[in-house]
């Protein structure tokens, strides 16, 4: 049985969320292993969140908010790069690093975009393998 | 904060969407699995839960079994979320205790061709939203009283235009003018492009209808010294100057013509900034004839009596009104007001630092401010428009375009912007000058000629055809040569280089925004990186600003002409009338909220907030949440180290519940 | 009182910003006297004296008692509350800053007689000094404060964390007692926060001769909120006097007219600030305890089977206790040594905890200050008590007062209900054996349950306490129901729900 | 008298009827209400509400179970209540007990925030297939080892600076690895090591502890390694103290904290002090290096051997030092920041700089001065005695 990689997907209302949406809207197709948590803005992206996922047995995460300048709180989409950067060291020190932690960005209207992004992460992870701390093997 | 873990009856509503959902997700397995999940009282599925039907059956189940909790699993939230929410408040639930499961667009749409995979993630997705309700809480939508009445700040034509239409409206509005006079810079303009009326007659009926009108109060030759805000309402601290003339003023003249000061052997010389420094002005003086208010100042700055301990009088001794008053103090009020507009307009830039155009070091360098004064007829020169170095009729003028905007990024002295206006007052000047001095020769030196502007494109042809002469090239050098000012450009065009002989370079400055840092910061408004005030939104919502209450207007948001001033001015005045509304706002509940108990006051949230929405309270050292200005972004709720704040809604409980759910440990049943 | 007065009182003491509390207090039903009148439903705690007049102005107009409280570290049960009253915990009253924290460490304000500041590393010796302190405050972060410029609060009871307010209320003994009286003798100055008809009254008291009178008030009165409490230079090592005397026999009655008439000589010829004794058994401290391995101390805890052994602990000026050496060589059956203060302290504390420290053992204090005026009677005391607890282990300890010898015995009980009725019984046993006219031995009026079981208290000292109340509590507000007949019977023993 | 009995709770005899091991815990010693326990304990000194000896009535008036939140939580369990405890009752034992058991009924995720990284890094160090990198933090001119007789154990240090950004919690690490490298020890920095348990342990998540306990005395037993050194006062007692009750006595290891080692290499002359680090400290004990494991000496003997240091002592000192207000991570909240202003007052009061010897203390007190202290405070540094240590290397 292939592996399945499991993606926790964090996506900011305005922007990332609506893209899911444009993407879902256009029949887009992308691994049904991306699931989608609703945040009102990057911002609001706690590196703890990241680390729970992990320990939840995740794969991967990735965060798909506006792009920098566009964010519609204005600058919730620096914070959560910021944040991400700092967390990423410590998925380095955890042996979850190479990749599995993503932030990006897709405005409202580029359902493609989200699509590629889901499509290529989970293919960017599916290569990885399944995360070291799985102990429950992917459905 | 731990979240209340008290029994709920939560209602999990699958919608087939017509096939839509239906055709992909296995609904029947879909609800078995929802009913399983804890303090789920009712799993039901409904053909269409959009239609009438579907929203009775949703409040029918609600009346029924008395939930206290909604998962509609359809479409995205971004089309129904409100509407059922809507219909939950009707049958009594609370609506912030609904949550929608997006089970079509992000899964039934996106996995057409896998429905188990679909179905299997649709069961997670229903689960996250159930469990996430687990730990909601009721919201309550609150209201806010804002105080009435508006604030605009800038008397300029934009302050003046959105002053009068407020007004109308029947707002109590507070017009506050640094200056002596409402009017800024347009009343200085003599003429407007495309339609070449005269400034002041189009400017001054508005100036007297604001003046006049019963719902506006005039705060001229006064600054805002502090904004304080608190919810619903801003507080401004407006500081006075003292005129030193009392309302007896008759206008008589009198003692200006007597006053010494910038006289020929004065110790003392002032320029006049209403005439952009081509004149000097007396101490005490009105800027121009139909000033309003039509009151003389004293500018104790450069006056006798103030700068050398009482020396001189004069003014007293002539005034028939006995008018003058010298121990007239500066008074402080302060403003109430809902709103505030900043119409604090622009400046022009200052070519000195160029130093290739000579400006500042030959008087026959003007810049079009400085022309247009001296073609007003009430102006330095009488509308003659001659070389202030010998005072003869200027027979050739070189204007020279971009002075101070589109430079190079990076360059200090000159900004990198478009001011957009400076080529259509070069046009208006240049045809100004043909009608007026047929023989006169006239150079544009241009490097894009941007007539976008209605009727813009037809003033720019007549100007050529009355022999304006437009060269596309920006000159090199500007340098005296036998008693003229020798102007060498390479046109572009023609590849000829030209050196163009000229009795007076006119140069088109660049607009610059009025130095008004102090204010922002009171208002905690940000500036865009030219300068400019930052709006809310460049594209959609250019008049508001990222602080709610505060608009704004005119070239305080960045260069405009005057037609788009006073759109945007009219626009400003409709945010404001609808922000200020029934004088109540009803505030969006799902903002930040702090727990007093776990507040370390350490101010980490203060720091992160864009919208100055939260506070320190001093004395009892906790955060306080304004929550008519919060937009419940969340930057707060990462950077605080206790978990003490967070938006309601989105707590770290509530979403590390959706996380559990969704993860694969928790593989649903 | 119904719940819902109790209620509005709550909601009126937020709104006059006094903290309270109204949840489950369970943990205040009781005091070190393990006695209780049920769960208190409402407790205030108030920061300083402005807030305790609300408080009581509130009381007054509301007609609901008020208990005050230190920290509960009596052994009287004055500190307990009925379910109607408001306890009030004056722990930060005078001690704590604008914001009502308390801060560890604290300098206190050093006063003459006339309350005038001094400044204390310029005061003699022999000068008559006060602090002037929050009725907050314990004499343990007092005398840390005070340590540095080698002063000592003079009379300092043996919980170094009870609070002055309390001390003072019941008039509690302690170290410095034989040299400067009972606490109420150590007050100079005082301000209390007392009741009229319509509201609170703040008082000033400086008459000595009133203060005397009040201390022992046991909160009947009113809330003490500040005290000028006298301070004493600590001694110099050399300046000391610390001695052990320590008896074994197996006869207890022969121990106790033998220690009897050693402690009347000392009294007819020394002058000491502490004399403390205590009855040392197997189990006084914990096996793996350094102290028994101590070389110098370590001796005292080694007890023969069947023999009981007392030890009489003595610290003064060398010059008052001059003659100690002698009369202990009157009597060769007691030995004598002299030790150090830090072995003094060492041997105070072990006593300390002696009275509530046992392995798997809680303290039910009961059979308080029995005062033997005539030492020969100490050996019938001794012989009537250890035949009454034989078996029940606890011990017995006590102070040589100049004026007689106050006996406590406190049965050490398992912690669980039955263990508990036993001790409780024992107690009422050893009252009937030792409470008795003839062996002259009164029960005093202050210290251990005197109030609590308060009918059994002499008819004066009712007499005077009610005297008290009427002069300063008029609206009868502090604790009406230690005065009210019908209520004293209702104290019970602490049910332990084990 | 009874000398201050380590903290170690009597673990509840099994089998034991009637009385719950929460309560027994308790019982095992008599309490007098003598309120010495709530007057030292710096919590109730700014919230009047919260009363270790109010709980202990409680629990015996109504067996432990209805203890509320806030006493349960806000306890930093640092022990002050114990060490001036006349007979000796093991509150922080007592209330460690509580939590294990009151936990898993509890809605509450983790303790507080930052304590929710540090729990949720030790579940996921409590993962088998876990694979770490852990020595990116050292940086270049340190030398460590795969093998050795040394084993440096770093615990979370690794993670701790992409939590907290307002000090450097790697830096004790390279200045520990510094000093050894100069005293001629390689020390191993092992991938295999893992979280020490002590929040988890302390918040009542003993399976997540347990794990953690057996997998670490696994490879460190295995390595045969004869010297177990760490820098963190919560590492040391956990090693020390806790470690033995799960994995058995450890067998031919010294568990050693980094002062008792540097002084070990300065008696043994294998380490000197050359240049003098001419400021003024105070050193701050750590509740888990001080009260619960009774090592205050070896941090003094190393400043006092540090030339031109001044060392002042502040007024509560070993087993009555003031905690940093933050025990194990279970709580931090608006009480907090006055216990900390309290203490740093203090420390300021006699020192401008505070040293302390565990990498949490630094964190929570320089976590306040990150912020807006309570009330105005003189500016003080907070420094680490293995990085003080290093500087006098030269």
């Amino acid at each position: 049985m292939t592996f399945e990689p499991q993606v926790c997907a964090f996506a900011c209302n305005w922007c990332g969320y609506s893209a899911a949406d444009q993407a879902g809207a256009a029949k887009l197709e992308y691994p049904a292993g991306v699931k989608i948590v609703r945040l009102m803005c990057t911002g609001m992206m706690d590196p703890y969140y990241v680390l729970r996922a992990f320990e939840r047995e995740f794969d991967g995460v990735l965060i798909i908010g506006c792009h920098i300048g566009s964010c519609h709180y204005g600058t919730g989409n620096v914070q959560a790069r910021d944040e991400m950067a700092r967390v990423s060291g410590v998925l380095n020190a955890l042996g979850l690093g190479q990749g599995r932690l993503l932030v990006d960005a897709a405005s409202a209207s580029e359902g493609p975009r989200f699509a590629k992004l889901a499509n290529e992460f989970a293919e960017r992870v599916r290569k990885l393998g399944p995360s070291p701390l799985r102990e429950v093997i992917a459905q | 904060m731990t979240e209340p873990a008290t029994k709920r009856r939560i209602g999990v509503f699958i919608c087939h969407c017509g096939g839509n959902i239906s055709d992909v997700v296995d609904i029947e397995a879909l609800r078995r699995s929802a009913a399983t999940h804890d303090d789920v009282a009712l799993a039901t599925d409904s053909r269409f839960m959009c239609s009438n039907e579907g929203q009775g059956q949703l409040q029918k189940e609600i009346r029924e079994k008395g939930l206290d909790g909604v998962v509609v699993a359809c479409c995205t939230p971004k089309m129904y979320e409100d509407l059922f929410r809507e219909k939950a408040e009707e049958a009594g639930m609370n609506p912030y205790l609904l949550e929608i499961a997006n089970i079509r667009e992000q899964c039934s749409y996106a996995h057409r061709h896998e429905p188990a995979k679909a179905t299997a993630k649709a069961k997670l997705i229903v689960k996250a939203q159930v469990e996430k309700v687990r730990k909601l809480r009721p919201l309550e939508v609150k209201t806010a009283p804002i105080q009435p009445g508006v604030a605009v700040i800038g008397g300029g034509i934009a302050g003046i235009h959105a002053s009068i239409l407020l007004a109308n409206l029947g707002h109590k509005v507070t017009l506050i003018e640094k200056s002596p006079t409402i009017g800024g810079n347009m009343a200085r303009s003599v003429k407007t492009f495309p339609t070449d009326d005269c400034a002041m007659c189009t400017l001054s009926p508005k100036m007297n209808e604001a003046y006049n009108h019963r719902n506006i109060e005039l705060l001229t030759y006064a600054e805002v010294r502090d904004a304080a805000r608190s919810p619903g309402k801003w507080t401004l601290t407006v500081e006075k100057k003292p005129r030193y003339v009392t309302d007896a003023c008759i206008g008589c003249d009198r003692c200006t013509e007597r006053c010494p000061v910038s006289t020929a052997k004065s110790p003392i010389q002032v320029d006049s900034e209403w005439d952009q420094g081509l004149a000097k002005r007396k101490a005490i003086y009105i800027p121009f004839s139909q000033a309003l208010p039509q009151l003389w100042t004293i500018d104790a700055d450069h006056c006798f009596y103030f700068q050398r301990n009482r020396a001189c009088r004069v003014c007293q001794m002539v005034c028939p009104a006995k008018a003058i008053d010298f121990t007239m103090k500066p008074e402080t009020l302060t403003v109430d007001v809902g709103a505030v507009i900043v119409a604090t307009g622009y400046k022009e830039y200052d070519p000195t630092p160029l130093a290739h155009l000579g400006y500042g070091r030959h008087p026959d360098i003007l810049t079009q401010m400085q022309f247009a004064r001296m073609m007003d007829a009430v102006g330095p020169t009488h509308g003659e428009i001659v070389r202030r170095s010998d005072g003869n009729p200027a027979d050739t003028i070189v204007m020279v375009q971009c002075v101070g905007s589109r430079g190079a990024p990076g360059d200090p002295n000159v900004h990198e912007y478009c001011s957009r206006v400076c080529c259509m007052v070069a046009v208006k000047h240049a045809q100004l000058i043909k009608k007026a001095r047929p023989e006169t020769e006239v150079y544009i030196l241009y490097n894009d000629l941007r007539a976008y502007g209605k009727g813009f494109e037809e003033y720019y042809a007549r100007s050529m055809e009355l022999g304006v002469k437009y060269v596309r090239g920006l000159p090199g050098k500007v340098h005296p040569h036998r008693g003229k000012l020798l102007v060498d450009v390479d046109d572009m065009l023609t590849g000829r280089r030209l050196g163009l002989p000229a009795d007076l370079v006119v140069l088109s400055a660049a607009l610059e925004p009025n130095p008004i840092d102090g204010l922002l910061a009171s208002l905690h408004l940000d500036k865009t990186a030219d300068g400019f005030v930052k709006e809310y939104h460049a594209k959609i919502n250019p008049t508001e600003t990222a602080v709610k209450g505060v608009f704004v207007a005119g070239c305080a948001q960045g260069p405009k002409d005057i037609t788009d001033t006073i759109s945007q001015a009219g626009a400003a005045a409709m945010s404001a009338a609808v922000f200020l509304g029934s004088g109540e706002m009803t505030l969006n509940p799902v903002v930040a909220e702090v727990d007093p108990a776990l507040c370390r006051a350490c101010d980490r949230c203060t720091e992160v907030c864009g919208f100055d929405a939260v506070h320190v309270d001093p004395e009892r050292l906790i955060a306080i949440v304004d929550e008519t200005a919060c937009t419940g972004c969340g930057k707060c709720a990462v950077v605080c180290p206790t978990d003490a704040i967070a938006v309601r809604q989105f707590t770290k409980p509530q979403i590390v519940a959706s996380i559990d759910a969704l993860a694969p440990m928790a593989v649903a049943p | 009182m119904k719940v819902d007065e109790l209620r509005t009182i709550a909601r009126l003491l937020r709104d006059a910003g006094i903290q309270c509390d109204g949840g489950e207090l369970r943990g205040y039903a009781t005091d070190a006297s393990f006695l209780t009148l049920g769960v208190p439903s409402l407790i205030a705690f108030p920061k300083d004296e402005a807030e305790c007049v609300k408080l009581v102005d509130l009381a007054v107009q509301r007609h609901v008692a008020i208990v005050p409280r230190g920290t509960g570290s009596g052994t009287a049960g004055a500190a307990v509350a009925p379910p109607d009253a408001v306890l009030v915990d004056m722990e930060r009253v005078g001690a704590c800053d604008a914001r009502g924290h308390r801060r560890g460490l604290f300098v206190p304000q050093v006063v003459n007689a006339n309350g005038e500041p001094v400044d204390l590393a310029a005061a003699g010796p022999e000068d008559e000094l006060y602090v002037r302190v929050g009725a907050g405050r314990t004499s343990d972060e007092t005398n840390r404060a005070l340590s540095k410029s080698g002063w000592t609060v003079a009379v300092t009871p043996s919980s170094g964390y009870s609070t002055f307010g309390g001390n003072f209320a019941t008039n509690a003994r302690g170290s410095g007692t034989p040299e400067y009286g009972p606490f109420g003798e150590a007050v100079n100055r005082l301000r209390m926060v007392v009741s009229s008809e319509e509201g609170a009254r703040v008082l000033e008291l400086s008459n000595r001769e009133e203060i005397r009178r009040l201390a022992g008030h046991h909160g009947l009165c009113g809330l003490v909120t500040e005290l000028d409490v006298r301070i004493a230079p600590v001694l110099g090592a050399d300046e000391m006097h610390c001695a052990v005397l320590s008896m074994d026999t197996a006869d207890a009655a022969h121990l106790g007219v033998t220690m009897g008439n050693l402690m009347k000589r000392v009294a007819g010829s020394c002058r000491y600030y502490a004399g403390e004794f205590l009855f040392i058994d197997a189990g006084i401290v914990r096996p793996d305890d350094p102290i028994r391995a101590d070389s110098v101390l370590g001796g005292y805890f080694r007890v023969p089977a069947g023999h009981r052994k007392m030890v009489l602990l003595y610290r003064g000026r060398k010059d008052r206790m001059a003659a100690l050496p002698t009369i202990a060589r009157e009597f060769p059956e007691v030995e004598y040594r002299e030790i150090t203060f830090p072995q003094f302290r060492a041997m105070m504390r072990v006593r300390t905890a002696a009275t509530g420290k046992a392995l798997r053992r809680v303290n039910v204090p009961g059979c308080e200050d029995f005062i033997i005026k005539d030492p020969a009677r100490f050996g019938d005391v001794l012989t009537r008590m250890f035949a009454t607890m034989a078996g029940a282990d606890g011990r017995p300890v006590g102070h040589h007062y100049p004026d007689g010898v106050e006996v406590h015995y406190r049965p050490q009980a398992p912690v669980t209900k039955g263990g508990i009725e036993d001790a409780w019984n024992l107690n009422l046993r050893l009252r009937e054996a030792v409470l008795r006219p003839e062996l002259t031995v009164e029960d005093r009026r202050e210290h251990g349950l005197g109030l609590a079981l308060f009918k059994d208290g002499p008819a004066s000292r009712h007499e005077e306490l009610r005297r008290l109340k009427a002069r300063y509590d008029h609206a009868n507000v502090f604790c009406p129901h230690l005065l009210d007949p019908k209520l004293q019977g209702r104290f019970i023993g602490t049910q332990f729900a084990l | 008298m009874t000398e201050t009995v380590s903290l170690v709770a009597v673990a509840a005899p099994s089998g034991r009827t009637g009385v719950d091991p929460a309560l027994h815990v308790l019982t095992a010693e008599g309490c007098i209400q003598c309120n010495k326990c709530t007057f030292s304990c710096p919590v109730h000194r700014v919230d009047v509400l919260f009363s270790p000896r109010k709980v202990i009535l409680q629990a015996y008036l109504g067996g432990a179970d209805d203890v509320n939140e806030r006493d349960l939580w806000a306890c930093l369990t640092c022990g002050e209540c114990q060490a001036v405890c006349p007979t000796q009752v093991p509150y922080p034992g007592f209330i460690r007990a509580q939590r294990e058991k009151l936990r898993p009924g509890l809605d509450r995720a983790a303790p507080c925030k930052h304590g929710g990284f540090k729990d949720i890094l030790a579940k996921i160090m409590a993962k088998p297939g876990l694979n770490q990198d852990r020595r990116a933090w050292i940086g270049d001119g340190l030398r460590v080892a795969d093998k050795g007789d040394v084993i440096y154990f770093t615990g979370c240090m690794p993670y701790l600076d992409g939590i907290f950004s307002y000090c450097d919690s790697a830096g004790i690490g390279r200045a520990a690895i510094k000093i050894m490298n100069a005293a001629g020890i390689v020390p191993v920095v092992a991938n295999a090591e893992r979280c020490c348990g002590h929040d988890a342990l302390w918040n009542g998540d003993r399976t997540t502890f347990e794990t953690l306990a057996r997998a670490n005395a696994r490879w460190i037993q295995e390595s045969g390694a004869k010297r177990l050194v760490t820098t963190c006062a919560e590492c040391y007692y956990m090693l020390k103290h806790e470690y033995p009750k799960v994995a058995g006595d450890w067998d031919g290891v010294e568990v050693l904290h980094m002062s008792e080692l540097i002084e070990g290499l300065l008696k043994e002359g294998r380490l000197k002090f050359a240049r003098p680090v001419d400021l003024q400290v105070t050193y701050q004990d750590p509740c888990r290096l001080g009260r619960h494991s009774k090592e205050y000496d070896a941090p003094r003997e190393v400043l006092k051997a540090i030339p031109g240091l001044t060392f002042v002592e502040m007024d509560r000192v070993r087993e009555n030092s003031m905690c940093c207000g933050v025990g194990a991570y279970s709580n931090c909240d608006a009480a907090t920041k006055f216990m900390q202003q309290e203490r740093l007052e203090e420390a300021a009061s006699k020192a401008d700089h505070m040293v302390t010897a565990c990498p949490h203390c630094r964190i929570h007190f320089s976590c306040y001065l990150d912020g807006r202290p309570v009330d105005p405070l003189p500016d003080l540094k907070i420094v680490d005695l293995t990085e003080l240590a290093a500087q006098a290397l030269g």
